[in-house]
């Protein structure tokens, strides 16, 4: 099977080039850690009273690093081609937008 | 079809690590991973349930054609214009689309095949599988009686309690893998293999259509299947997605449906919009007015076309503000629908048109369209949708855009690509008798429904009774849908009279159309390996810059036959994607597993072992047989020599190979 | 309300669809055609019309310069083989193209703002309070009908004390109205009555199109609507969202009359079922409670009964004689000539599904009951009791077959 | 006469986006492509199905309420373990692409085993769920939770199934640097479905549920 799915074939090396080199391994267990960390605030939260104005955007902000820092880093979003990117994006962004307004059309926001 | 000429050893070629050879008979249909039969087959598939979705719709205009009519009776009239529905928007319009696009898509990037050949015989496979999945509903005696979208609570199983909306949930559900498949492989295949200089914007506007039409497909697809899950949840395993009385809102299956349904409508739409872009210039020997206009609007309505799907929900109740801001959204679609239409007649306009059979269907598309999008317009203002909503005027309104758009622009491609696919023209006596007997009929048959609808005419009715007024226009549409028949059935002559003619007359040559886009490089009918060799794209229309160049009086002149333009197709040394059984024994599997869910668990068993053995055998399966079709062993690794740059690309793209653990 | 310059009398844009349609046909007024939504007759179906009326206008324009165009193209520009060259080679236009994307932005643009006005107008509720007397009593009544659509018929309920207040969420179990009615829904001329529609099963659409548009009738949901009529009269409807297999047959009127009329059709509907007296009708009376009252309620015999049905109701027939049509608005109850439409009603006790398909065996619609012509007699009898006929015009008026 | 020249070619707004090398193509992987854009796709899928859920997590009728019966210690453990089988994925991957084939089999099997350990979280979960009264038909509120994450569990179970099938393929010796491409898409693909319950974990179970 071999790397021959590449066409043409010498911009294998372009794309290669053009990231960086891969993390070592040490990195992708910081990353780790971070991520621990961060679910280990989010989990806290369940333990500590808070007025869900302040819960809610705590929650979402810390959610939505570990999302994109996963994909970051362990998807390689970083260092790979940011047309891999482009087509995550596309398909978060709408399903966002699309399934937000049929949230807003059900009042899901209003009745929390 | 050709003929069964050569018959296998059997012996050797069902292991799981040999992969078939037969080059002709039918087991080179059965296995063929070449993207060219692979289109074949999807419009022979989609013709056929073109006849079974038209006789269904002959027999709704029969049973409408006089008050209180009793050909069909209640039960069956609400089976049979569901099917209709079903079929047309999805066995019949999508596969055509798919057709061209798996024939065409190829060859206008200058490739040699889709980036995944097996996973495109794989969506064939499935999408018959779905097909006729489907169908069998009518043999079983219990076909779907919910409508076309099905409308919770009515198909839940109180009140739906046979197995038609089972079928029409797991029917719907195989073809959605069918074009998710096939969506993620043309993607892959546009923005990886076009040939050297083809820039996005050297794109032929067809391959660009069909491009935003993958992109639709590939996220709408999830959201339906979404939907059709939580309805066979409910049906099957007492769920309560639907269920009103468990506290549940029906309205749900109406916003996932249209979430998907309204992309669903460009998915329709757009790629007759492409075909038509490419027959318009060609006719007129003009080029397209304004391509970048035309790709932007392309990709504006595939945007917009997200957009707007709760104007089918305009009189549910779903509160004034969304009602409001959806009727607003949908307005302004028809502003890049209109620069297209323009952009047309502006094409034609200071042409020197040549009304050949194809240049008709596209000039139909763009009259016929241009009326069903401004009735789109009136329905799109919300109050006036609550008179027009589920009546006749709707009817027409969708059938305008669907026959008048898609199915005219896939004709047009009928007949302009005709001589690539088979080697000859269709004859154009019969096909102006084609285009004008589906033209007249076809408006005989929608205009009068305008005025029924706005009668007050209810769509969805078994029979009306006398008295509101209804009658003399049913009876006109009726006849005017059997002139359509007829006029289908000139199609279908005249398919085979060309046929027959072909076989003694001279061949068609290389350029029937004086044409422009780069599919027509190769010579007709396309051989096996499409292209001897890459081709340099310098420009858009790069097949007519080297027919013609400009002499010092600006003067357009002819500066190559098509003969010195095109390749003879004499290349041998070609490598070819092996065939593969795989796909077409996945594809048989799931049909099984849908009937495991509806009657017994354990037919999933044989389903399930059906699809894991077909996965397995297509992973381990060598992805090139150095003995297959064409094939030239050691091409498996990277040439040694310096080849020219071309033969080199070339060389990787005809390895298209594909791993396939994933996914 | 839409603003007077875009008020046209409804011609136009009758003229401007048929041309849609490409068939300048003038068609079947509105005498033959009962479900017309061009010809308005009452303050809201108007104001949609004068919105619609206009946007035909702007279609049927823009249809004309499209097929203008494509007619010229097909006339001059058609390959006539006087010359070898080949055309101007134009590429495009950039100004050409931006005019002709913000023109139609622009057109659109301005439909959009007299629809939001339409638009919010139509689901305004402007109404006022009705004095009606109630048992002897005045109340001023805040005109609300709660419309309940089920397989394949449609119930009104009166409450003149007011929606507020009541449990509505259950549709199958509400709260006991001043005046239960099927298929016909009565109302006063000159008000706007407000609806709230809703469905014990399927969702199904409220649509009479001589008053106002649409609204679904939704299991689980309650939807505000609204009609008003002008002058008294009866108005044709269709419940329009596919509801399964008798769908086609699943249709309403809307009897309006002049207030003093309505004051005696409350009248009459507040009075409960009458004692039989004529022998036959006793019979029936029994043969009724034996085997009707189940599923139907007549006020005085089984008040508050649950039906045997899925959708868990059956029509009210109390004052089942004082409607014209009957089984989803389907049947005339009478004949030109006043008297009871005697064959029909009969046929229909004698085996309703055969009459209007149902599912009767899975509780969907009314089964055949398997009655014996004299009991059937009897039974009709019976019914006769209940109510009291309408005036002729409402009787002509009505006839749907 | 001289020659004709070429006509005058349309104005093109060319995209340097898409010109690498030769000005076409991507340069990019196929397989990595496809995967990228089915994962596009699958955010649409999950999406439909979060917002089911959250269309649906008040009502619950006279069944169990989400806040009642969510044990957010156990999920807290559970997510975790999934969240460390995106390093452990990782690793094997790196392992795979320095040439280590000994530490890619480990950490496939680690992958493979934390994935299989977050399911058993998730089977017992729907046990206990289930003896508390939650069916799958008691609400819509049930249907669409044990849907959500039913489809979630689907996935990760199809997830341990390659890294299995890729772990075999590396028993039988076929597994080798060349092919990390292949365990680099399932890592995606891993990845991904991680994600998903990153997300899935804070809306559904950490934002306070209805009590009832
Ligand atoms: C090929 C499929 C297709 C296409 C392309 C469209 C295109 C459009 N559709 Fe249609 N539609 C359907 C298929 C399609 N539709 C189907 C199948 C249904 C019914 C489903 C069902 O209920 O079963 C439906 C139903 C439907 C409804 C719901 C009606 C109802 O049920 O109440 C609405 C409402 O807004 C609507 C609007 C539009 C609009 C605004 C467009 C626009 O895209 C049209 C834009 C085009 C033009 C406007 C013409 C060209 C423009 C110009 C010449 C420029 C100048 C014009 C102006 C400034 C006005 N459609
Ligand atoms: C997508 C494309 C599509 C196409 C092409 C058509 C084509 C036609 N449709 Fe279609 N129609 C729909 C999609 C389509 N329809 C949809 C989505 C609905 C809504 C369903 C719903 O409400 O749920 C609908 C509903 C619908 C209705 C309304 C039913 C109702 O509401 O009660 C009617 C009524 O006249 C109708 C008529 C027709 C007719 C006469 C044709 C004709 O144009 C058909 C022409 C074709 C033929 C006449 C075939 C000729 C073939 C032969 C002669 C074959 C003979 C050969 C052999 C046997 C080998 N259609
Ligand atoms: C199982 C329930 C059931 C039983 C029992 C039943 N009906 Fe009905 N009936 C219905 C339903 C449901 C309808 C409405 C059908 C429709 O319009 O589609 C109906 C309609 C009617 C109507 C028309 C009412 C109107 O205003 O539209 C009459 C009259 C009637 N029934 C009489 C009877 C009589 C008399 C009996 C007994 C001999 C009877 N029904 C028994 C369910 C029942
Ligand atoms: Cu009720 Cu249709
Ligand atoms: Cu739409």
């Amino acid at each position: 099977m071999s790397t021959a799915t590449e066409s043409p074939v010498e911009s294998h090396e372009a794309a290669h080039e053009e990231g960086h080199d891969h993390p070592s391994d040490r990195r992708y267990i910081q990353v780790a850690v971070i991520l621990a960390i961060v679910t280990a605030l989010e989990v806290g939260t369940y333990f500590v009273h808070m007025p869900g104005e302040v819960l809610i955007p705590m929650l979402m902000a810390m959610m939505i690093y570990k999302f994109f820092y996963v994909a970051a880093w362990f998807m390689h979003l970083r260092f790979d081609s940011p047309l891999f990117t482009k087509f995550f994006v596309s398909g978060l962004v709408l399903a966002t937008i699309v399934y937000g307004i049929t949230l807003t059309v059900f009042e899901f926001w209003h009745k929390g | 079809m050709s003929d069964v000429t050569e018959l296998e050893t059997p012996g050797g070629s069902i292991g799981v690590y040999t992969r078939p050879k037969a080059n002709t008979g039918w087991r080179d249909w059965i296995t063929t991973v070449d993207h060219k039969k692979i289109g074949i087959l999807y419009g022979a598939t989609a013709m056929f349930f073109f006849a079974i979705g038209g006789l269904e719709a002959l027999l709704i205009r029969l049973q409408l054609a006089t008050p209180d009519g009793t050909v069909l009776g209640a039960d069956t009239y609400n089976r049979v214009f569901t099917m209709h529905g079903v079929t047309m928007v999805f066995l019949v319009i999508m596969p055509l689309a798919a057709a061209f696009a798996n024939y065409l898509l190829p060859l206008q990037i200058g490739a040699r095949d889709v980036a995944f050949p097996r996973m495109n015989a794989l969506s064939f496979w499935i999408f018959l599988a779905g097909g006729l999945f489907l169908n069998m509903a009518w043999i079983v005696g219990d076909a779907p009686d919910g409508g076309w979208f099905a409308y919770a609570p009515n198909t839940g199983m109180i009140f739906s309690p046979g197995k038609g909306m089972d079928y029409y949930a797991i029917g719907l559900q195989i073809t959605g893998i069918a074009s998710l498949i096939s969506a993620m492989n043309l993607i892959v295949t546009v923005l990886n293999m076009r040939a050297p200089g083809m820039t996005l914007f050297k794109m032929p506007v067809f391959t660009w259509m069909i491009l935003v039409v993958q992109f639709l497909l590939l996220f709408a697809v999830p959201v339906i299947t979404v939907a059709l899950f939580l309805l066979l949840f409910d049906r099957n395993f007492g769920a309560n997605f639907f269920n009103p009385e468990m506290g549940a809102d029906p309205l749900l299956w109406q916003h996932l449906f249209w979430i998907f349904g309204h992309p669903e409508v460009y998915i329709l739409i757009l790629p007759s919009f492409g075909i038509i872009s490419e027959v318009i210039p060609t006719f007129s020997r003009k080029p397209l007015f304004g391509y970048p206009f035309m790709v932007f609007s392309g990709i504006a309505i595939g945007f917009m076309g997200w957009g707007v799907w709760a104007h089918h929900m305009f009189v549910s109740g779903i509160g004034p503000i969304s009602v409001a801001a959806f009727s607003v959204s949908t307005m302004f679609i028809a502003v890049p629908t209109g620069v297209k239409i323009l952009n047309w007649l502006a094409t034609m306009w200071g042409g020197r048109i040549r009304f050949n059979t194809p240049m008709l269907f596209a000039s139909g598309v763009v009259s016929m369209f241009t009326i069903g999008g401004l009735s789109g317009v009136t329905h799109s203002l919300a109050p006036a949708d609550t008179q027009q909503t589920d009546t006749y005027y709707i009817v027409a309104h969708f059938h305008y855009v669907i026959f008048g758009g898609a199915l005219l622009g896939i004709f047009a491609g009928f007949y302009f690509w005709w001589p690539k696919v088979f080697g000859h023209l269709l004859d154009e006596k019969w096909g102006k008798w084609n285009f004008w007997l589906m033209i007249v009929g076809f408006n005989m048959t929608f205009g009068p429904m305008h005025i029924l609808g706005l009668q007050g005419m209810s769509r969805r009715i078994d029979s009306y009774s006398p008295g509101f007024g209804f009658e003399f226009w049913n009876m006109f549409a009726s006849i005017g849908a059997f002139i359509i028949a007829v006029g289908v059935v000139v199609f279908m002559v005249n398919v085979v009279i060309s046929a027959r003619r072909a076989r003694t007359a001279p061949p068609v040559g290389l350029d029937p159309w004086d044409a422009r886009s780069p599919e027509w490089f190769s010579p007709n009918p396309t051989p096996a390996h499409n292209f001897d060799e890459d081709i340099q794209i310098n420009s858009l229309d790069e097949f007519w810059h080297r027919k013609y160049g400009e002499d010092e009086d600006g003067r357009v002149v002819r500066v190559a036959t098509a003969e010195e333009v095109c390749q003879d197709g004499s290349a041998t040394d070609t490598h070819l994607p092996s065939p593969s059984y795989w796909p077409v024994v996945l594809a048989a599997g799931l049909p099984f597993v849908g009937f495991g869910l509806m009657y017994t668990l354990w037919f999933c068993v044989p389903g399930g072992a059906l699809v894991l053995m077909a996965i397995y055998g297509w992973i381990f399966e060598p992805v090139d047989d150095p003995d297959g079709p064409h094939g030239h062993g050691g091409h498996g690794d990277e040439p040694t020599e310096d080849p020219p740059s071309e033969e080199r690309a070339d060389d990787a793209s005809a390895e298209t190979t594909e791993e396939a653990p994933v996914g | 309300m839409i603003p007077k310059s875009l008020r046209r009398s409804p011609s136009p844009g009758r003229l401007v669809s048929l041309a849609i349609g490409g068939l300048l046909v003038l068609t079947g007024c509105a005498a033959e055609a009962p479900l017309d939504t061009l010809e308005p007759q009452g303050p809201i179906s108007r104001s949609i019309d004068s919105l619609s009326d206009p946007i035909f206008l702007v279609a049927g324009v823009v249809f004309v310069i499209i097929f203008g165009a494509t007619a010229i193209i097909w006339w001059k520009f058609r390959d006539d083989h006087s010359t070898d060259e080949f055309p101007h080679q134009l590429h495009g236009h950039f100004r050409a193209e931006i005019s002709w994307t913000i023109g139609p932005a622009v057109l659109m643009a301005v439909i959009a703002v007299f629809t939001l006005l339409s638009h919010f107008d139509l689901n305004s509720e402007d109404r006022t309070d009705i004095v009606v007397s109630v048992d002897g009593e005045r109340t001023s009544w805040d005109p609300e009908v709660l419309v309940v659509g089920q397989q394949w018929w449609w119930e009104f309920r009166y409450y003149f004390d007011g929606l507020d207040g009541l449990d509505l969420s259950d549709a199958r179990n509400l709260p006991p109205a001043d005046i239960v009615a099927a298929n016909q829904l009565v109302i006063p001329t000159g008000s706007e009555i407000g609806l709230r529609i809703t469905s014990r099963d399927v969702i199904h659409s409220y649509w009479i199109p001589a008053l106002n548009g649409k609204r679904d009738a939704v299991p689980g949901r309650m939807a505000p609507w609204k009609i008003e009529a002008e002058t008294p009269g009866v108005y044709f409807g269709q419940c329009t969202e596919f509801c399964g297999l008798s769908h086609s047959r699943m249709r309403m009127q809307t009897v309006a009359m002049d207030p003093a009329d309505f004051q005696l059709w409350v009248d009459q509907q507040m009075k409960p079922a009458v004692e039989p007296t004529d022998t036959a009708a006793l019979r029936g009376r029994a043969i009724f409670e034996g085997q009707c009252a189940r599923c139907h309620v007549v006020n005085g015999i089984n008040d508050g009964g649950g039906a045997d049905l899925v959708a868990n109701a059956a029509p009210n027939l109390t004052h089942m004689m004082s409607r014209t049509t009957f089984a989803g608005g389907i049947f005339d109850l009478y004949e030109p000539d006043g008297s009871l439409n005697r064959t029909q009603l009969e046929a229909w006790l004698r085996n309703a599904p055969a009459e209007k398909p149902a599912y009767a065996e899975g509780r969907r619609g009314m089964p055949a009951m398997g009655l014996s012509e004299s009991q059937i007699d009897d039974v009709v009898a019976y019914l006769q009791t209940l109510g009291t006929a309408p005036a002729m015009d409402v009787i002509t008026a009505t006839e749907v077959d | 006469m001289r020659p004709p020249r070429p006509l005058r070619r349309p104005p093109l707004a060319d995209t340097a986006a898409v010109s690498h090398g030769h000005g076409t193509g991507t340069g990019l992987s196929d397989n990595k492509l496809l995967m990228w854009v089915f994962l596009g796709s699958e955010c649409l899928l999950f999406g439909g199905l979060i917002s089911t859920y959250l269309i649906y997590r008040s009502r619950f009728g006279d069944g169990p309420a989400p806040g009642d019966i969510f044990d957010i210690p156990f999920t807290s453990v559970s997510s975790f373990v999934l969240l460390m089988s995106s390093l452990t994925m990782v690793l094997a991957l790196s392992a795979l692409q320095r040439g280590d084939i000994r530490n890619n089999r480990i950490w496939l099997l680690t992958t493979a085993l934390l994935g299989s350990l977050f399911i058993g979280g998730q089977v017992y979960e729907f046990t206990t769920f289930v003896r508390e009264g939650l069916g799958y038909s008691t609400s819509p509120f049930s249907s669409a939770f044990f849907t959500l994450t039913g489809f979630h569990g689907v996935h990760v179970s199809l997830g341990i199934l390659m890294l299995m099938s890729l772990l075999i393929s590396s028993l039988r010796g076929t597994l080798t640097t060349e092919r990390s491409e292949t365990v680099e898409i399932v890592g995606l693909y891993w990845h991904f479905v991680d994600v998903v319950w990153i997300f899935i974990f804070t809306v559904i179970y950490l934002v306070p549920s209805p009590t009832s």
